[in-house]
């Protein structure tokens, strides 16, 4: 579009992007909080705070720690691009793809002990399947964008001046810890 | 974008040490929290109004702190 | 322009009058069997009187503007540039508003205490729902599929509940509803004040009126509003059959 | 059209190989609910990267160069092109296309309803095409004119070159063709019979998997609705012209941001409560089940939390298209601008708080009914500030009686009884005998015809111009104008009548005595569905033999008319400078905007 277009909205386009980007991925947020909200909020009108006595406590506590080191990790890496840091950028970048397969991990293990404790039929099973199956897929896309910009920043794309799609994608591995911190306890503390 | 957010500081002082300093200590932040959640779930029954607190703060740590949410109200309009 | 106001406004009290007088002389409902039939019919025609005169004003707003204002040929030049005072659009919310205050202090608050009514019963019966008939259950422990019978001048709780999906327990001539829901029991008062029977007012029918598959138009059944005398005949009867065909049994 | 044979085949591709791959892993019937949802899924993505999502965007994801299909002329149509322009025709003839199709359905139901008993299809056929028009129907009520005006308009009523995000816009036109062949397919997997409304236990016990194909679609379509919500509130926000401040915003633009945030958060729940009956079929989840504990009204309070406010979705951009119409036509300033932004907003607010009240007979909380009476009453202050608007435009204005200014005019009359009846159903005095009988039909009717559809019809006539370059034929146009409009009433306002009668909704059969009553209504309705044949041949013949339309036929003021017809490739040639208010007509030396690059400083 904007290479074909005259100088005057090459002009437009300069000064609009990176306010518009940021603004769209934030209404994307918005409209995800509303998602989440509307699984969590069916998790407590069907099954109120109710815990099962067998949810591996430990594991749960461990995968959180995890997902909390991944977000610093993902912060470390924005940071890095910012200054033109390219190999701190990809050695945090890295980590964190890593930190996220490892919380990926540790979920498919919860479920594998869940499945025997209380399946998807009872109440409890199917909000926690459905809400910790949501943010598994929100993980496993934010892995798969952050292997994006990987894959780009090793090739010598992005620097201090340009790296709206390294933002974007930290901010949205950010929002899936954020979304975390609300079904983490809602699931197995309250 | 850089150049936005040096356009909003006055002093151009974030550089990325401060940066890495200011990331560390929210997280170090975040994961105490975090275990007192966890120590309070363990040890309290139905803790849901003790633990909304602890909740709340987590969330606008992250959303403020890594994500920059304000930013986004000040560049609102143009 | 005063000349248009004053032609407006006699439209509108003409209209106004004319839309009054209909409301109040045609009385859409049907005849209803029960005490909350007619605050369902009562609170209607309310809210149809206070809609008149807000729907003629449109009307005759709309019309008038149409006919004086409204020209097939492109017109040469622009209107008055009128941007709405701050009075008139105060004026308009202040009346919308009250307006609005008005219909939620009656029928609004008015009819939804009138329609529940109290809640004590002279007769609890139970219905269940499953697709697609009923199954009544009298607290005498009659149980009928194929009608519902019911003494006149009596409060009576409706315990229902549904076996299956989402039903809705309807008697279009009591005037009220509530959905049948599978694990939950809802409750629905009515009181009693004429008698029928369902082959003289088809509107006299349980009739299901929550989408429930295949035999959702047809899952219906008749119902009888009968005197007392008539209604503990029937009881009696119900009961010895039963008890006659335990002893064969 | 190689890029939609590529779509075709990727997405039946897609279908076959995902679904037979699963169901070997599964062992059961290639029809099973997994099979079928992993069908879809790789269904929708064949069909995405066929269009050329992975040439004009992925590619560039990989680091390699994208390859955009830069198509000319008609063929363009059908590519992954990025021109709001031509999103907002694809999306204008998709819409109408399904409109019609929707409207045969209606037509169905109407054949069956004009005697007692099974005449003209048998009860399983009947709840198949009732749903079907149903959700037909809602779908272009949401998209039509926000997709396809608001699409097309928004950048140029705002100056803009293009929407904030063109490949975003793209994307949310090309997932609808995959959503129509799917909600047109469930029936062929069995029954699917739930209504639009999909209420468990129902959509969760009921046979076949008709069910499990739209619930994917309608979230696909949901993905699609908030895409192009984000978009437009962000080019709103960001991508207006110098000098077109909020104030200066022509009114559709308002009335379609407004519908976008509407529709960006809402419609998440819509989503997620067919997710939930989706894995109550699928995954063995007991949300909705009562044996498992679950609750079904859980369902009905997601489901509202979004379908009431969709309403506004639905009527927003309508209220927005007939303001627009009704200034211009009048050759008079908006009456009362700002209240009227101040409604929308309001609306906005109010919308998502008033749910409850399609439950007041559902067997919720008595409390809650009380509140939600009141929510609901309140919002017909706002709406009524829009009437306001609407007759205080015209009072003493220079009124052109042409096509558009004449639905317009039905829009106010129709939604004006969709609104009153309305109030007889937030009243739970009265709802608890109305609701879920013909009386709700005729009032959602009147409101989503009134409201949206009218708008829809009026846009379509007003820009007609614009968009096709043509003008259409404007004796064929007043005719069919009066025509669907009186037809209208000779429908819906019997319903009314007999749905206080007792007859009850959904129903393929009725008691003896409404048989009058019901066969008129079904020969109306059969004159209104024939007013559209009017409507198709004016708008086909005209487009392709019109006469050629001036770059400004109704002399109005905004921005979309001041470039030619239609609009050049880049709407404007230098970007636009605003320097007064988009409606003051009779306003001596008033000037909207400056076009064309002429140098003009600002005053």
């Amino acid at each position: 579009m904007a290479l074909a277009a005259p100088a005057a909205h090459a002009r437009a386009e300069a000064t609009y992007r990176p306010q518009a980007n940021r603004l769209g991925l934030w209404l994307f947020f918005l409209s995800e909080t509303f998602l989440f909200s509307a699984m969590i909020s069916a998790r407590f009108v069907t099954s109120g705070t109710d815990t099962p006595e067998h949810l591996n406590q430990p594991l749960a506590l461990g995968i959180t720690i995890v997902l909390l080191l991944s977000s610093i990790s993902a912060y470390l890496s924005e940071n890095a691009i910012a200054h033109d840091d390219r190999a701190g950028f990809i050695r945090y970048t890295r980590i964190t793809i890593f930190l996220g397969l490892v919380f990926t991990a540790g979920v498919v293990l919860e479920w594998q002990e869940a499945l025997a404790d209380f399946p998807a039929g009872t109440i409890y099973g199917s909000a926690f399947f459905a809400l910790i199956g949501l943010h598994a897929f929100h993980v496993v896309t934010g892995i798969m964008a952050l292997g994006v910009v990987l894959n780009l920043g090793g090739k010598g794309h992005y620097g201090s001046e340009d790296y709206w799609p390294v933002e974007g994608t930290v901010k949205y591995w950010h929002l899936v810890d954020l979304m975390w911190v609300v079904i983490y306890p809602s699931l197995y503390l309250f | 974008m850089d150049t936005d957010e040096q356009l909003e500081r006055p002093v151009p002082s974030s550089t990325q040490q401060e940066k890495v300093r200011l990331g560390l200590i929210v997280a170090a932040a975040l994961a105490v929290l975090t275990l007192i959640e966890y120590v309070i779930a363990v040890g309290i029954d139905d803790p849901l109004i003790w633990l909304l607190p602890f909740v709340i703060a987590k969330f606008a740590l992250i959303l403020e702190y890594f994500m920059h949410f304000s930013a986004v109200l000040g560049k609102g309009d143009h | 322009m005063n000349r248009d106001w004053l032609k407006v406004g006699i439209i509108w009290a003409v209209l106004t009058a004319l839309g009054e007088v209909a409301v109040v002389t045609w009385r859409m409902f049907p005849e209803g069997y029960t005490r909350e039939y007619e605050v369902v019919d009562e609170a209607y025609i309310l809210l149809m009187v206070l809609a008149v005169p807000v729907f003629m004003f449109m009307i005759t707003m709309l019309t008038y503007s149409v006919i004086k204002f409204g020209s097939r040929e492109q017109p040469t030049e622009d209107g008055p540039p009128m941007h709405g005072s701050n009075r008139v659009i105060v004026a308009w919310l202040v009346i919308t508003s009250a307006l609005t205050v008005g219909i939620l202090i009656n029928p609004g608050f008015v009819g939804l205490s009138d329609i529940r009514g109290e809640e004590s019963s002279d007769m609890v019966i139970e219905v269940e729902g499953q697709r697609w008939s009923w199954k009544v259950t009298y607290d005498n422990g009659i149980v009928t599929t194929d009608e519902l019978i019911v003494p006149v001048h009596t409060r009576i709780r409706f315990d229902i509940t549904a076996t299956d999906v989402l039903h809705s327990f309807w008697v279009p001539a009591f005037g009220t509803k509530i959905d049948a829901v599978p694990g939950r029991t809802t409750e629905l008062y009515i009181t009693t004040e004429r008698t029928g029977t369902g082959e003289e007012d088809l509107n006299l029918r349980v009739q299901c009126a929550e989408l429930c598959g295949l035999g959702h138009a047809r899952m219906a059944m008749p119902v009888s509003v009968v005197g007392e005398a008539e209604f503990d005949a029937w009881v009696d009867e119900w009961l010895a059959a039963e008890s006659a065909a335990a002893e064969e049994g | 059209m190689r890029a939609l044979i590529r779509a075709v085949s990727g997405g039946a591709g897609g279908y076959v190989i995902a679904a037979f791959v699963t169901s070997l892993i599964t062992g059961g019937s290639v029809s099973d609910g997994v099979p079928v949802t992993f069908g879809y899924i790789f269904a929708l993505l064949g069909w995405l990267h066929g269009i050329g999502v992975w040439n004009a965007w992925a590619r560039e994801w990989f680091g390699l160069p994208p390859k955009p299909d830069n198509a000319k002329g008609w063929t363009r149509y059908f590519t992954f092109s990025t021109d709001h322009k031509v999103i907002g025709s694809q999306y204008l003839v998709t819409f109408l296309v399904v409109f019609l199709v929707g409207g045969l359905m209606a037509m169905v139901i109407r054949l069956e309803l004009a005697g007692t008993g099974e005449g003209f299809i048998d009860a399983d056929t009947y709840n198949k095409v009732m749903s079907m028009h149903g959700i037909l129907m809602v779908a272009v009520a949401v998209a039509a004119v926000l997709g396809s005006f608001g699409n097309y308009l928004v950048p140029l009523m705002i100056g803009a070159d293009d929407m904030a995000f063109p490949r975003i816009n793209a994307l949310s036109f090309w997932l609808i063709p995959p959503v129509a062949i799917s909600l047109l397919s469930a029936p062929l997997l069995g029954s699917f019979e739930a209504g639009w409304t999909a209420y468990p236990p129902l959509s969760v016990v009921a046979a076949g998997d008709g069910q499990l194909l739209f619930n994917m679609g309608v979230i696909t379509f949901g993905l699609s609705s908030i895409l192009g919500g984000l978009n437009i509130i962000t080019t709103v926000a960001t991508m207006r012209a110098p000098g077109m401040t909020w104030g200066r915003l022509p009114i559709f633009v308002w009335a379609t941001f407004s519908a976008s945030l509407l529709s960006l958060v809402i419609t998440q729940f819509f989503a997620a409560s067919l997710v939930l009956i989706h894995l109550d079929r699928v995954a063995g989840t007991t949300f909705f089940g009562a044996a498992g504990g679950g609750d079904a009204l859980l369902y009905e309070h997601m489901f509202w939390f979004y379908s009431h406010p969709a309403v506004y979705i639905m009527v927003l951009p309508g209220f927005g298209v007939a303001l627009e119409v009704i200034t211009h036509f009048s050759r008079k300033p908006l009456f009362a601008y700002k209240a009227v932004v101040g409604a929308f907003l309001t609306i906005v607010g109010l919308s998502s708080l008033v749910w409850a009240h399609h439950m007041f007979t559902s067997g919720m909380a008595a409390y809650l009914h009380a509140p939600f009476m009141v929510l609901t009453e309140a919002i017909s202050v706002p709406t009524g500030v829009i009437f306001l608007s609407a007759v205080g435009t015209m009072w003493r204005g220079k009124l052109w009686m042409q096509t558009p200014m004449l639905l317009a005019g039905g829009w106010v009359f129709n939604f004006l009884i969709g609104g009153i009846t309305g109030l007889f159903l937030a009243d739970v005095a009265t709802d608890v005998q109305l609701h879920d009988s013909y009386f709700v039909v005729a009032h959602f009717h009147y409101t989503i015809i009134g409201g949206s559809i009218f708008g829809l019809l009026a846009a379509v006539f007003f820009w007609f111009p614009k968009i096709t370059g043509r003008m259409y034929n404007e004796t064929m146009g007043k005719i069919f104008a009066v025509w669907v409009s009186v037809a209208l009433a000779l429908v819906f306002i019997p319903m009314f009548w007999v749905g206080v009668n007792g007859m009850n909704r959904r129903v393929n059969d009725y008691q003896q005595d409404l048989e009058t009553a019901n066969n008129f209504i079904s020969w109306m309705a059969l004159l209104l569905g024939l007013s559209f044949v009017l409507f198709a041949v004016n708008l086909v013949w005209s487009a392709l033999r019109g006469p050629k339309a001036p770059d400004n036929p109704w002399g109005a003021s905004t921005l979309e008319w001041q470039v030619s017809s239609p609009p050049p490739e880049h709407n404007f040639p230098l970007l636009p400078e605003v320097v007064g208010h988009p409606y003051d007509y009779g306003v001596p030396d008033a000037q909207h905007a400056v076009v064309g690059g002429s140098a003009k400083s600002e005053d």
